[in-house]
This record gives structure tokens, C-alpha cells and sequence, in this order.
């Protein structure tokens, strides 16, 4: 079943010394429990075009569709959860006011808040610290906060703005494996931004890669591993292969510069 | 000799203020006390010395003993005009003043246009003087403390919108965004986000509001006034050469000035601690 | 431009008119006794019985007569035309066709708001010269003196909370006994009223270098006097101009108020007067005289912050 | 010639007229003197300005000058140009007022800042306390202007003969819709603008020698002005820094400050001393000062200069 | 030659609540030349450590000497240049401007300042940019401005914390071949924090593995590889096994936890 539809996208940014062309032409199918890793150099509009799919971005061409509707109206019923590239988490609450944020809004009940806190909290690893500040945490953990954050209302799409970027290489296969085991067990679909080959190449079953001004989608991979991946994968032929097909095309879109 | 003495003292005071904050303890609340209280009392006792080394008159700069003895013996009446122009002038002003403007800042911050067009004329009218307008507003208002109150709420009322305003606005994209995905409503944000989030610069507004609301009150009733309050005393004293009445008054309306101000800060950091300004 | 311009005329025309209407229940009883005094009949009949009655009931009961409103003599809220036909005389007409005015006597008059503006001007300029060059000086102290931070900044606080405003009449007088007369004591009111908000934002300035930005230095080892000039005073920069326009507002605030009890002329002076003479068209143009004078001080150091930031090569 | 400071004890106006005239007129220049001019205001005490040194003489009304000595100001009154009073409240007639007795459960406005003492003497010695309420008037501190009593925020306003009345009338009313009560009619009138200088000052021969002519010269400018009073009126408009004064009105208050100085040579007359002296004592509860002065007048001064 | 000796290092941080010691008993050495990175999970110490050779943090205990001198007076006498994790380009200054700081603090002369200005723009590709501030330009080229920072004046050690951390992959494959083409032609020290396992190997003479709270060395891995290396080295099973001993003792240092 098609989740999200995109077709001939454009989307044109106007600012003081002109329009920048943020994407151009993107055609792009997501299915339901897709895991989709979006990877591109720096400003080629991956933000921009999760942003697109959350309804955060009016596109100025083309058509996208989630679940069949309009981005502005998925968003208002809730259809996802967002994991932006930095935590933002607000600082006057504390990590389980944080998660409890969207629920507060969604109108869930108080017990149902309270076990939905602590249930998410447990999952990214951080029950004991729902009374601290988020200030008071560590950058990973403060991430993993606003992780369980979007996870915590049970939405079927998550779409991840590289939630990894400021987690060390441990902690990050830690988390890479974890959202694995979530994305197999409750079926969601997932987009995910990565600037990290290896890391496109062990979660997903969808790799887009983008080239930059006007962003366009070079090539989109699909994985030929299995659902199963153990952390071990990486070192077997298959991995090293699509990693290899995913970083030649990286490599095409920077010459185009 | 005076001066000698004057020098002595000067150097104590600063000598021993210096070695406090050099030292260890320069960082508990003891130390953070007691230097800005040496350093007063080093001022007043330079200031008693000088009085009465050049025998300065009484009717141009009364010795701080002699305001102390003021103060201690004219307590009823100094209560009086606190009375009069803190609690009734200055602190309804203050109340209807900022929450009018916290009112109206979140009206302009909802519509674009409002403050666009508001802000700017908003700014041309908080450069009106109050010495200009508190003659009007007496009257328009009477004599009593209902015209003190409306200078008071002029005076506040464009520092306390522009902070909250410029507060309001005090929201990442990101933090926005977030509220956007939840799918929440305008009431949901505004209560959720953008007033907590407002908080530090609404508490600056409130910060400085503090200390124009009794300057405010004071000074309006130099405009006209019943016969009482801090302001109509500090004219009349001057007038009848009562020095050290009017610098009872001084003193009364800065120890109210600074408690005041004391308060709202304690009250910041109690709802704004989680901001990078209160952690440290 | 135009997306500044309309909404700020929208918001000036609805004050406009809301400032029209509100002249009617303003100026309702003094409307009707210069109606009485010409010969109508109005309801009730005398001034002292009006007195009780509410506002809205007289404008009901007298609703021919209200159109004197916009031309009350001493009205409490004088209509805009009024204001401006003011303004146009003591400055234009006062100058061009006055006895006194520059046209045929050479010298500005001294009925003339440009002559009382001047006045004022020369004051504030000078308060805040002395007042935002004290407050940097003194905000340098308090960045680099520990002692100067802990003993000065909380009287700083507490001076702002002394009504000084109150004060300055006998500030004025102790300074004219003293010999200091003239621009001066008006300059020192002025320069008392500026220097707080310029030490406030110029400590926030000096401290606003973050950590790297100061450990850069260390690992240069530069000196206390390199930080100053290569990394305290350029951050400073934006706080210093925010303060610099507090500043000057709160300058000119002091030396009107520097003027009210020496009646030698100046925008205080000509306020006073109005209200002495209970000409409240007269206290309205001297008003809008020295606000719009804020706004131009404002919108000089506006631009020199601009033109410096410019240079400085911040982010448009 | 010699430098002389006068502090004036309000803004420039026909009120003070004789001494702009003597300047202008050349009268001090005669005597070998530099005058000096210092206009007051409304929150300018003169008494304060001679304490300091600013001023070298100062006018001042006689309530407040004898108050300001018995607070350890040594000022003395070395000449009385002001033979009568000009105070007086002004209240509308349809308040129903006719007499002191009617002033109970009334407002009143009246000038503070040391102007507010002949009102006290006087409601102390018609027994009406000042605190307000069902049994006393309710007392406010007027402003600058004739605004309370127009707007009728008070039934009763204090107005000078010579300006505040003026402005009423000019303001449209009539007189016959006004009742008026003369503080000299009442017999509690004090004595307004003297010329007062500091106790010490005086024993120096040559500054006493320069208020003699000082004295003198503005005796001599009074004169002129009562004889001429709208070139009076001119010259007091042409010192006026703040181009605040009308023509009309200073014509006006030169005719009425006229009659209060018309009885006057310049020598302080001891009855219209004792008098005040005695109104002040009278204050009951709350005197305006509490025994009698000492030395607080000479007639060293005038008596040499006109000789 | 040794360079930098660090002896039974401990610093603890007093704070708020309590102690936090970062490091402890850190035992290194540095020889001349050397090229070191060090890596570990985050907030294990790696930043402080950096500090402590700079002389920006005092060690609470052990003894720490650079060029035989204390760390304070190596600061004095100029030793290093130093690259902060994030550019931290002072924004009122040009490049050219930010490159010049440290000479004109240092008291070059008008001539010798613009001389190297130029030759530390063009190492590292940047000529022609003098006049431009530093948001004109994008993330990548900032950082390289810094680190042109830290080279103009040729202090023979260079401290580098996480200088790469805000780029994207290929960019960072490039900036890493010219750092060691920099330091093969200059024989310069250095020190590196990375979190990146391939950085760390294929830079690095040395890799300092660090374990969290409280910090402390636990392995230090001499690397085989030649000083020349192509980008491809890193597919060569040499690579491939220094990375994997790498990942292993930051595993270990995990599972302390
Ligand atoms: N609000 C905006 N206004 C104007 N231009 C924008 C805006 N947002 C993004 N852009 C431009 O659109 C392009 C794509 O930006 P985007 O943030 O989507 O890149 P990205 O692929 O997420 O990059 P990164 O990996 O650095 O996060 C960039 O050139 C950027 O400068
Ligand atoms: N100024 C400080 N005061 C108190 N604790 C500090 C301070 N600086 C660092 N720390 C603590 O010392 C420990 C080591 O910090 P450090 O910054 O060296 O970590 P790091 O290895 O550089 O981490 P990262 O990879 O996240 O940059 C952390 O636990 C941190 O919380
Ligand atoms: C605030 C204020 N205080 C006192 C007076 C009184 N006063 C000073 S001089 C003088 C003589 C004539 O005007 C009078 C009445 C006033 N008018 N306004
Ligand atoms: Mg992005
Ligand atoms: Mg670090």
C-alpha cells in the first residue's frame, strides 16, 4: 500500500537576493513499512523535502499525497511523528513533560499520559531521568529524549531528520539497532535523513540519494539485505556493495557541482 | 583634613571590598551582600564627614543622621504616603499597566498587521514624556491616586508590550514546527509555547516596569495631588526647606523600589530557571 | 516599504478617528458651557448641575451642540487639527511671520518650538555624551574589576529606583548655587537618566563573547587589553547601539525635565508654560515636538548602527 | 560695579516687574550694579539658591521666609516693596458657598511648596480642620493652573489678584458667577513678595552697602513700573525666555500688581510685621511657626536708601 | 623526541552537585611528529583532555609537560594552534581579518601578516575569499578558515577538537586527505578528537581510545599504515583491522557502563 506519493515535485524558496531552488522533479513512492534513508551532501534539500511530506513546506509544484490526503491534512490528524536534527526539547519542561507534550495536546488521558511516558522512556533507555531538565542531560541523551518524544503517541509514520548526527559511533549502532527491532515490531514507516553511508545501508529497506541546487533524487537503492540485521551485516559482501553503489552516487552528485 | 579623612575612609572601605572579592568566599551570598553594603555605608560615612567637615547648611545636603532620625520620628506619616502613591498609585497602575499590555502583545503577535503598524506608532507615543503627559492625565483623572495609576500604566505599558512582544516571537522555527506536527491548536501553542517561552523577556519587562511605576507615581503628583503621598511630600519638603524629609522619602522610596524589583526577580527565577541567564 | 507603510497609516488613521470621537465626551461639559455662554439653550441649564450628570446622558440630551467639540478653547482633549494648527504656528508661522521670528528679527523666537527644541537638543546631546561615555567607562570597570562588579552594579540598580526625576529641581538648584548654570545641570539630569540603561547592555555586551570565542584568545595568549579591543568591544557592538537608543530617549526625558523648574526656556519650559496657562494645545505640540525629536535621535543612532554594523559585516 | 544675584521667587512676570525695569531701565547700572536675573519656578526654593550662594537676595513670601529661619535658615527681610496681599481663594458662586463656614465638606485647591501656610493660618483660626471629611475641607495641592476650579474637580481654587483671577475670567467666566474672599479682607493676610538676604551677609559693610542701592534701584523700578505700566508689561514679556506670557495678561497682571505695591516705599511697616507674625502663631494644633522671630527684619537697608 | 608527557593526569570538575571528575590517572605520551587522535564515547573526556595540553584547564593532579615546560607557559611562549570543535570565526571579522587575529596579537608585521594570510588561505583552498565574512561562506569552508586560523602561525603543535564533526561525508574524506598532506609536508604535531573509527585510523599515527566517567585511556593503538595513504587504504584489510581493534575497546569502554 502507497503511504506517500510524490510526483514532479518543486519546491522554490524565495528570498532577498532571489529564488533558490530547493528541489526540482522529485518523483518518489514510499509503501507502507518502508524504511526510507534519505542521504545527499549538505544543502541538497533532504530537510526540505521531509519537511515537505510533514506539511511543514508548501511544495510550489507537483503533487504529494499521504494516506491519499493532503500533507496539511495528515498533519492535522496526526499521522506522525517528526525527530528534528537538533533535540529541541523545551527547556521549562522536564524530559517526561517533554514526552508528555504531545499527548497533553492529543487530548490522552491522564494514566494513559503517564504510561505512555513510561513506556517510551524505558525504550530509548532513559527511565530515571524523567524528572530531570533537559539541560541536565547529555547531547546523546537529550536526542534519545526526543526520540521517545515522537515516538510516544504511536504515530504511523516517524519521519527522522538525522536524529543520529551528534551520538558517537557506539551509542549510535546502539540506537540504529533499537530503531530496527521498533521498525519491525509495529510495522511504522520510516523516513530517515542520514549523512552516514554505513548507516543508510544497515536500516533501511529504500536508499534515495540526492544531489544538490536544485535538489534532485540521482538514484534510489533498494536494499537487497534482509529484515533480520544483525550489527554484523556490515562486514558481509552484500553491505559493502550497496554501500559502495550508494557512495558512487554521492560522489557523481558532487561533481556535478 | 576633611578631605584626608574622606580619603581614609574611601580607601578602607574599597581595601576591604577588594580583599572580600579576591578571596575565596567571593562567591557565597554572604560576600555577595556584604560588598555592595560596605560599599554603602563607606558612601554615607564619607557623606556625613564631608557634611560636617565644610559644615554644609542643612537646606542643601542634610547630614544621613540627621535623615535617620527623620525617619525613625516620622514613620506614620512616611507609611501614609506609602500608602497613597506605592500601594495605591504605583502597584494598581503597575498591575493594570502590564497585564494590559501582555493583553494586548498577544493580539499584536496574532496579527501580523497590528504589529507592523502598532509597534512603530507604539514607540513614537512611549517617547511622549511623562512630564508632558501626567499634567493631562491629572486632569483628566482627578487629583487623587486614579490619575498616579494612569501615568503609571502609560509609563509601563510600551516596555512591558515591546519585551513581550519581542518575547513571544523568542520561538525556534524548530519549536514551532514541533507544535506544528502535533497537529495544535492556536490556543495549545500560545499556551504551551510561546508564553513559557516568553517568560525571560516578559520578566525584563517587568524588571524595568518596576522602577518606572513608583517614578511615575512620584513624580505625578508634583502635577497636582491630595496632601498626602511620597511625591506631594518631596515637593512640599522642598519647598519648605525640609531637606531632610524629602531624603526620608528618598530613602523609603528606594528601599520600596529595590524590594520591589527583588521580588520580581525572585519570582524570574523561580519560573525561568530553565533559561541559559538563570543557570550558570 | 510598502509593506511598512500601510499598516502603520491604517493604525495612525484609526487613532485618528478614535481620537475624534473620544474629544466628544471628553470636552461634553466644557462644550456646553461655551454653548451656554453663546446664547444656547442646553439641558440642564447650569454648569453645576451638569457637573453630576454623566458624560454619555449630556452628550444624549445635547446631541445638536456637540459639533463645538473639535473647537473647544481649553479642552481637555484638544482634536487633532487642533494640535496640528499648533504646531504649524509655533514653528512655521512663528518663524516666517512672527514678530520675534527669524524671518524679521534675525534670531530664532523664542515662542517658536524650534527655538525651545533647539534647546532641549543641545542638553540632551550633551547629557547623553557624558552619560553613555560614564556608563561605558563604568561598564568597563564592572567587566574587568571584580570588586567594581560586586560593590557598584546592585546601587546602580537601587539609583534606578531613586525618583530622580523628582529630585531634579533641587539637583538643578544645588549645582546653580554652586555656579553651574545654564546647559549644564540640565545635561547632568540628562546624562543620569541615560547611563543605566548603557552600562545594563554594555556589561551584557562586554560578557556576550562566548567561551571558545575567549579560549581562542588564551590559546594566544593574548593580553587583557587584545580582549578588550579584538573581542569584548566588537560583540559589544549590537548591545551597545540597543542601549545607545534607550539611552538618548531617556536624555531627552532628563533635560525636559531638567527644564520644568528653571522656566529659561526649552521644550520642558514651553510644556510648563501650557499647563501654567492651561493652553493644553500648547502642552499637546510641545509633546509631539520632543517625541518626534526622540524618534529622530532614535533614528540617527539607528542609522549609525547600521552603517557601523555594516561595516562590522553582520548578516543583514 | 558690583555683581548682585536675585532669585526670583516664580517665573518671569509682571509680579516682579519693578526689577526688570530697573535693569532695563539702567536703574542698577546707576547704582554701579551688575544685576543678575534668575527666573524661578515651580519647584525652584529661592531659599535654597541663597543657602548655597547662587544668589546673593531672594523673594520670598513672609510665611515661608519666617518658617525657613525658624528651621536654622538665618534669612533676614531687608525690604517689603509689597505693601498688600494678593491671595485670595476664588469659588464658583452656585456652590452654594458665602462665607469660611460654608468652606466644611468642600474641596479646595491650594499652592504647597511654602505657599500653602497663610491657608492653614487661616483655617486654623476659623477652627475648620484641613483633613478632610464630612466636617473639614478637603484640601488639594494645586497645580499650575486654573484648571480644577474650570473643570470643577474643586469648588474653591487660591488664585493671586493679579494672575490666577485673571486667567478665570479669560477663560470665559464672569465675575458675578463667582464668589471671591480676599485673605486681606479676611484679616488674615500675610505679607508676600519682600526681599530677604542671609543674617551673615549683612554684617559686611559692603554688601550691605550694595543692597542699599540694590534697594534703591528697584524701589526706583517699581515706581516706574506703577507709573508705566504697559511698557512695564513690555519689558517683563521681552525677558521671558519661554515665550509663554501673552501680552494681554501681563498688562493685566501689571494693573492689579500695582495696587499692591502702591502703598509701599520699600520700608517693611511693623504692623503689617506683627500681623503676619501674629496669623502665624495663631495656628493653633499646628502653627506655622512656634514663637515669636527674632531679628528677622531690618530697617537698616531702607532706611539708607531713602534717606 | 617526546612532546607532550602527561603523568597520572586527574582533573575534577567542582560543580553545582557535587564533583564530576572527567579525567583519571591519564598516562600519554607524544612524540614529535606524531599524529594522534583520540576517541571515545561522548562527555568521556576527550575535549578536556585537548584543554589540559593547551594549558585552558588546570589538572587537578598528576603532572602534564609540553616541550619539557608546563602547559601554561607552553601557551605563553605560542606553542599550538588550536581548532575549536565548532569554526568560531569571529562574525565582525573578514577571513582574511580572522586569519590575521593571532598575528596581529602575536606582533607580526604588516607585510609578514598579509605574506601568510595569503599562503595559509591558499593551503587550505580558500584564496580569493580574504574579503568575505565568514556567513557568506558555507560550513565547510568556515572550518577550513579555522583551521587556516591555527596554521598562520605556525606553531609547531596543532590541537584539533572534532574540527569535521559538521560535514558531510565526502567532504570530510577531503579535508582529510589534505590534513595529512599538511602534516606529511610539515612535520607539525598533532592531536585530533574525532568520533568517527575510519577518521581516527585513517589519520591517525596513534589512536587514544578513551572510556566515560571518569575518563581514562584505556588502549592506545600504534598504527601499521605507511605514512602515505590514498582514500582507498581504508578498503585494505590492514584498515579493516585496526578499525575493528578500535571499535572493541570503545565496545569495552561501553559495557563498563
Ligand atoms: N527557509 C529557507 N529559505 C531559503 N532557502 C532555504 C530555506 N530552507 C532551506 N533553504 C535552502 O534550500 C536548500 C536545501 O536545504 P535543506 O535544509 O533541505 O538541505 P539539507 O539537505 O537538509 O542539508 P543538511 O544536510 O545540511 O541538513 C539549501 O540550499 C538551503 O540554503
Ligand atoms: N566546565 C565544566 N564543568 C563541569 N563539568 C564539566 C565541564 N566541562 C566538562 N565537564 C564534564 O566533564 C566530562 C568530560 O567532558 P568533555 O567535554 O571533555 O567530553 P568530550 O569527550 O569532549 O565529549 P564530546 O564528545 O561530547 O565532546 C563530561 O562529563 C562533562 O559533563
Ligand atoms: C505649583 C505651584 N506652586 C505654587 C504656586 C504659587 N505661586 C508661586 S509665585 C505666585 C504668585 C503668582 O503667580 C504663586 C501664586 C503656583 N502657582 N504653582
Ligand atoms: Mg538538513
Ligand atoms: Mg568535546
Amino acid at each position: 500500500m502507497t503511504v506517500i506519493q510524490a510526483q514532479g515535485l518543486d519546491l522554490t524558496f524565495q528570498t532577498n537576493d532571489g529564488p533558490v531552488q530547493a528541489l526540482r522533479d522529485v518523483n518518489l513512492t514510499i509503501d507502507k513499512g518502508d524504511f526510507v534513508s534519505f542521504i545527499g551532501p549538505s544543502g541538497c534539500g533532504k530537510t526540505t523535502f521531509l519537511r515537505c511530506i510533514a506539511g511543514l513546506e508548501t511544495p510550489t509544484g507537483g503533487t504529494l499525497t499521504v494516506n491519499g490526503m493532503t500533507p496539511d491534512e495528515a498533519r492535522k490528524s496526526r499521522a506522525y511523528g517528526y525527530v528534528f536534527q537538533a533535540a529541541g526539547l523545551y527547556p521549562w519542561r522536564t524530559i517526561g513533560g517533554n514526552i508528555r507534550l504531545p499527548l497533553e495536546i492529543m487530548g490522552f488521558s491522564k494514566e494513559e499520559q503517564a504510561k505512555r511516558v513510561a513506556k517510551t522512556l524505558d525504550l530509548v533507555d532513559l527511565s530515571g531521568f524523567e524528572k530531570k531538565f533537559p539541560w541536565q542531560l547529555s547531547g546523546g541523551m537529550q536526542q534519545r529524549a526526543s526520540i521517545a518524544r515522537a515516538l510516544s503517541f504511536d504515530a504511523d509514520i516517524l519521519l527522522m531528520d538525522e536524529p543520529f548526527g551528534a551520538l558517537d559511533e557506539i551509542v549510535r549502532d546502539k540506537l540504529n539497532e533499537e530503531l530496527l527491532k521498533l521498525w519491525d515490531r509495529t510495522g511504522k514507516t520510516i523516513g530517515f535523513v542520514t549523512h552516514s553511508i554505513p548507516e543508510a545501508v544497515y536500516l533501511s529497506t529504500k536508499i534515495v540519494v540526492m544531489s544538490p541546487r536544485p535538489g534532485r533524487i540521482t538514484d534510489v537503492i533498494e536494499s537487497t539485505l534482509p529484515r533480520e540485521r544483525p550489527l554484523d551485516i556490515r562486514d558481509s559482501a552484500e553491505f559493502i556493495e550497496i554501500a559502495h553503489r550508494v557512495r558512487e552516487g554521492l560522489r557523481a552528485g558532487h561533481l556535478d557541482d | 583634613m576633611t578631605l584626608i579623612f574622606v580619603l581614609i575612609v574611601w580607601a578602607a572601605g574599597w581595601g576591604l571590598n577588594v580583599m572580600i572579592a579576591r578571596s575565596k568566599g567571593a562567591n557565597t551570598a554572604a560576600a555577595r551582600f556584604a560588598v555592595p553594603v560596605i560599599f554603602g555605608v563607606t558612601v554615607l560615612a564619607i557623606w556625613e564627614i564631608l557634611v560636617r567637615g565644610y559644615d554644609i547648611s542643612a537646606v542643601i545636603l542634610p547630614a544621613p543622621s540627621a535623615i535617620w532620625t527623620t525617619l525613625t520620628s516620622t514613620t506614620d506619616v512616611l507609611w501614609g504616603d506609602f500608602v497613597q502613591t506605592f500601594l495605591k498609585g504605583a502597584l494598581s497602575g503597575y498591575i493594570i499597566g502590564c497585564a494590559s499590555a501582555v493583553i494586548m502583545a498577544v493580539i499584536v503577535d496574532r496579527y501580523d498587521f497590528l504589529r507592523r503598524g502598532l509597534l512603530p506608532v507604539g514607540n513614537f507615543v512611549a517617547a511622549l514624556p511623562i512630564v508632558g503627559t501626567a499634567p493631562i492625565l491629572v486632569m483628566w483623572f482627578g487629583f487623587d491616586w486614579h490619575s498616579k495609576a494612569a501615568v503609571v500604566v502609560v509609563m509601563v505599558f510600551f516596555p512591558m508590550l515591546v519585551n513581550t512582544v519581542a518575547g513571544l516571537r523568542d520561538t525556534s522555527v524548530m519549536q514551532r514546527d514541533l507544535m506544528r506536527t502535533y497537529g495544535a491548536s492556536y490556543m495549545q501553542t500560545l499556551f504551551k509555547l510561546r508564553l513559557p517561552a516568553a517568560l525571560p523577556f516578559m520578566f525584563n519587562g517587568l524588571k524595568i516596569a518596576t522602577t518606572l511605576a513608583l517614578i511615575g507615581a512620584i513624580v505625578a503628583e508634583f502635577f497636582g495631588s491630595p496632601v498626602r503621598g511620597m511625591g506631594f511630600r518631596i515637593s512640599t519638603s522642598v519647598g519648605q526647606l525640609a531637606l531632610d524629609m524629602v531624603w526620608a522619602e528618598i530613602v523609603v522610596a528606594a528601599i520600596a523600589g529595590s524590594l520591589f524589583y527583588g521580588l520580581i526577580a525572585t519570582v524570574e527565577k523561580g519560573l525561568t530557571f530553565w533559561h541559559p541567564s538563570q543557570r550558570k | 516599504m510598502k509593506q511598512r507603510i500601510v499598516p502603520i497609516l491604517t493604525v495612525v488613521c484609526a487613532i485618528f478617528a478614535f481620537w475624534y470621537v473620544a474629544c466628544i465626551p471628553m470636552n461634553v461639559q466644557e462644550t456646553l458651557t461655551a454653548a451656554e455662554r453663546a446664547g444656547a439653550v442646553v439641558t440642564p441649564d447650569n454648569a453645576r448641575d451638569r457637573a453630576e450628570v454623566g458624560r454619555f446622558a449630556l452628550m444624549v440630551q445635547n446631541l445638536d451642540t456637540l459639533g463645538g467639540s473639535w473647537s473647544v478653547d481649553r479642552a481637555r482633549l484638544p482634536a487633532p487639527h487642533q494640535v496640528a494648527v499648533e504646531l504649524w504656528d509655533s514653528t512655521w508661522n512663528e518663524e516666517v511671520h512672527g514678530r520675534r521670528g527669524i524671518v524679521k528679527s534675525g534670531s530664532l523666537s523664542n515662542r517658536s518650538l524650534i527655538y525651545h527644541g533647539g534647546v532641549t537638543l543641545g542638553a540632551t546631546v550633551v547629557g547623553f555624551l557624558i552619560g553613555s561615555g560614564l556608563g561605558v567607562l563604568l561598564a568597563i570597570g564592572i567587566v574587568h574589576s571584580r570588586t567594581m562588579d560586586m560593590s557598584v552594579m546592585p546601587w546602580a540598580i537601587v539609583s534606578q529606583t531613586i525618583p530622580i526625576v523628582a529630585l531634579a529641581p533641587m539637583i538643578i538648584v544645588v549645582l546653580y548655587s554652586i555656579g553651574v548654570q545654564g546647559l549644564i545641570p540640565k545635561a547632568v539630569i540628562s546624562a543620569y537618566l541615560s547611563f543605566f540603561p548603557v552600562v545594563v547592555g554594555m556589561v551584557k555586551g562586554l560578557r556576550s563573547p562566548d567561551a571558545m570565542q575567549t579560549d581562542l584568545l588564551r590559546t594566544y595568549n593574548a593580553s587583557k587589553s587584545d580582549a578588550f579591543w579584538k573581542l569584548r568591544l566588537p560583540s559589544s557592538v549590537p548591545y551597545l547601539f540597543t542601549s545607545l537608543k534607550v539611552g538618548i530617549a531617556a536624555s531627552l526625558v532628563g533635560a525636559i525635565v531638567g527644564e520644568l523648574p528653571v522656566q529659561r526656556g526649552g521644550l520642558g519650559a514651553r510644556m510648563l508654560g501650557g499647563s501654567y496657562y492651561g493652553q493644553t494645545d500648547q502642552i499637546w505640540a510641545a509633546l509631539f515636538f520632543a517625541a518626534a525629536l526622540a524618534a529622530i535621535l532614535v533614528a540617527i543612532i539607528g542609522w549609525i548602527e547600521a552603517r557601523t554594523l555594516k561595516r562590522m559585516g553582520v548578516q543583514q | 560695579a558690583d555683581d548682585v544675584t536675585l532669585q526670583l521667587k516664580w517665573v518671569t512676570q509682571a509680579q516682579f516687574a519693578g526689577y526688570y525695569v530697573a535693569l532695563e531701565q539702567g536703574f542698577y547700572e546707576a547704582e554701579d550694579l551688575n544685576v543678575e536675573i534668575l527666573a524661578g519656578g515651580p519647584d525652584i526654593a529661592p531659599g535654597q539658591v541663597l543657602a548655597g550662594g547662587g544668589a546673593d537676595v531672594m523673594i520670598d513670601w513672609m510665611p515661608s521666609a519666617l518658617a525657613a529661619r525658624e528651621k536654622g535658615l538665618p534669612i533676614v527681610n531687608i525690604a517689603q516693596p509689597y505693601k498688600s496681599s494678593g491671595l485670595m481663594l476664588t469659588c464658583w458662586k452656585d456652590s452654594g458657598i458665602t462665607g469660611p463656614e460654608d468652606f466644611v465638606g468642600k474641596t479646595i485647591g491650594v499652592w504647597f511648596f511654602g505657599n500653602e501656610y497663610p491657608f492653614l493660618s487661616w483655617m486654623s483660626q476659623e477652627g475648620i480642620s484641613t483633613a478632610g471629611g464630612e466636617d473639614g475641607v478637603t484640601v488639594l495641592k494645586q497645580g499650575f493652573n486654573v484648571d480644577p476650579l474650570l473643570q470643577r474637580q474643586a469648588e474653591c481654587i487660591s488664585t493671586m489678584t493679579y494672575n490666577e483671577y485673571g486667567q478665570v475670567l479669560e477663560a470665559g467666566v464672569s465675575p458675578d458667577e463667582l464668589v471671591t474672599f480676599k485673605y486681606e479682607d479676611e484679616g488674615v493676610s500675610t505679607l508676600e513678595d519682600g526681599l530677604y538676604v542671609l543674617e551673615e551677609n549683612l554684617a559686611d559693610p559692603e554688601f550691605a552697602d550694595k543692597m542699599v542701592r540694590f534697594v534703591r534701584a528697584s524701589m526706583e523700578g517699581w515706581k516706574w513700573a506703577e507709573e508705566n505700566p504697559e511698557e512695564a508689561a513690555m519689558i517683563v514679556l521681552d525677558y521671558d525666555e519661554t515665550g509663554a506670557q501673552t501680552e494681554e495678561h501681563q498688562i493685566y497682571m501689571m494693573g492689579e500688581v500695582a495696587k499692591l505695591t502702591a502703598g509701599s516705599d520699600g520700608t517693611l511697616d511693623v504692623a503689617d510685621y506683627e500681623r503676619t507674625v501674629a496669623t502665624l502663631l495663631a495656628g493653633g494644633s499646628d502653627p506655622v511657626i512656634t514663637m515669636e522671630p527674632e531679628g528677622a527684619w531690618t530697617h537698616a537697608i531702607t532706611d539708607a536708601a531713602l534717606q
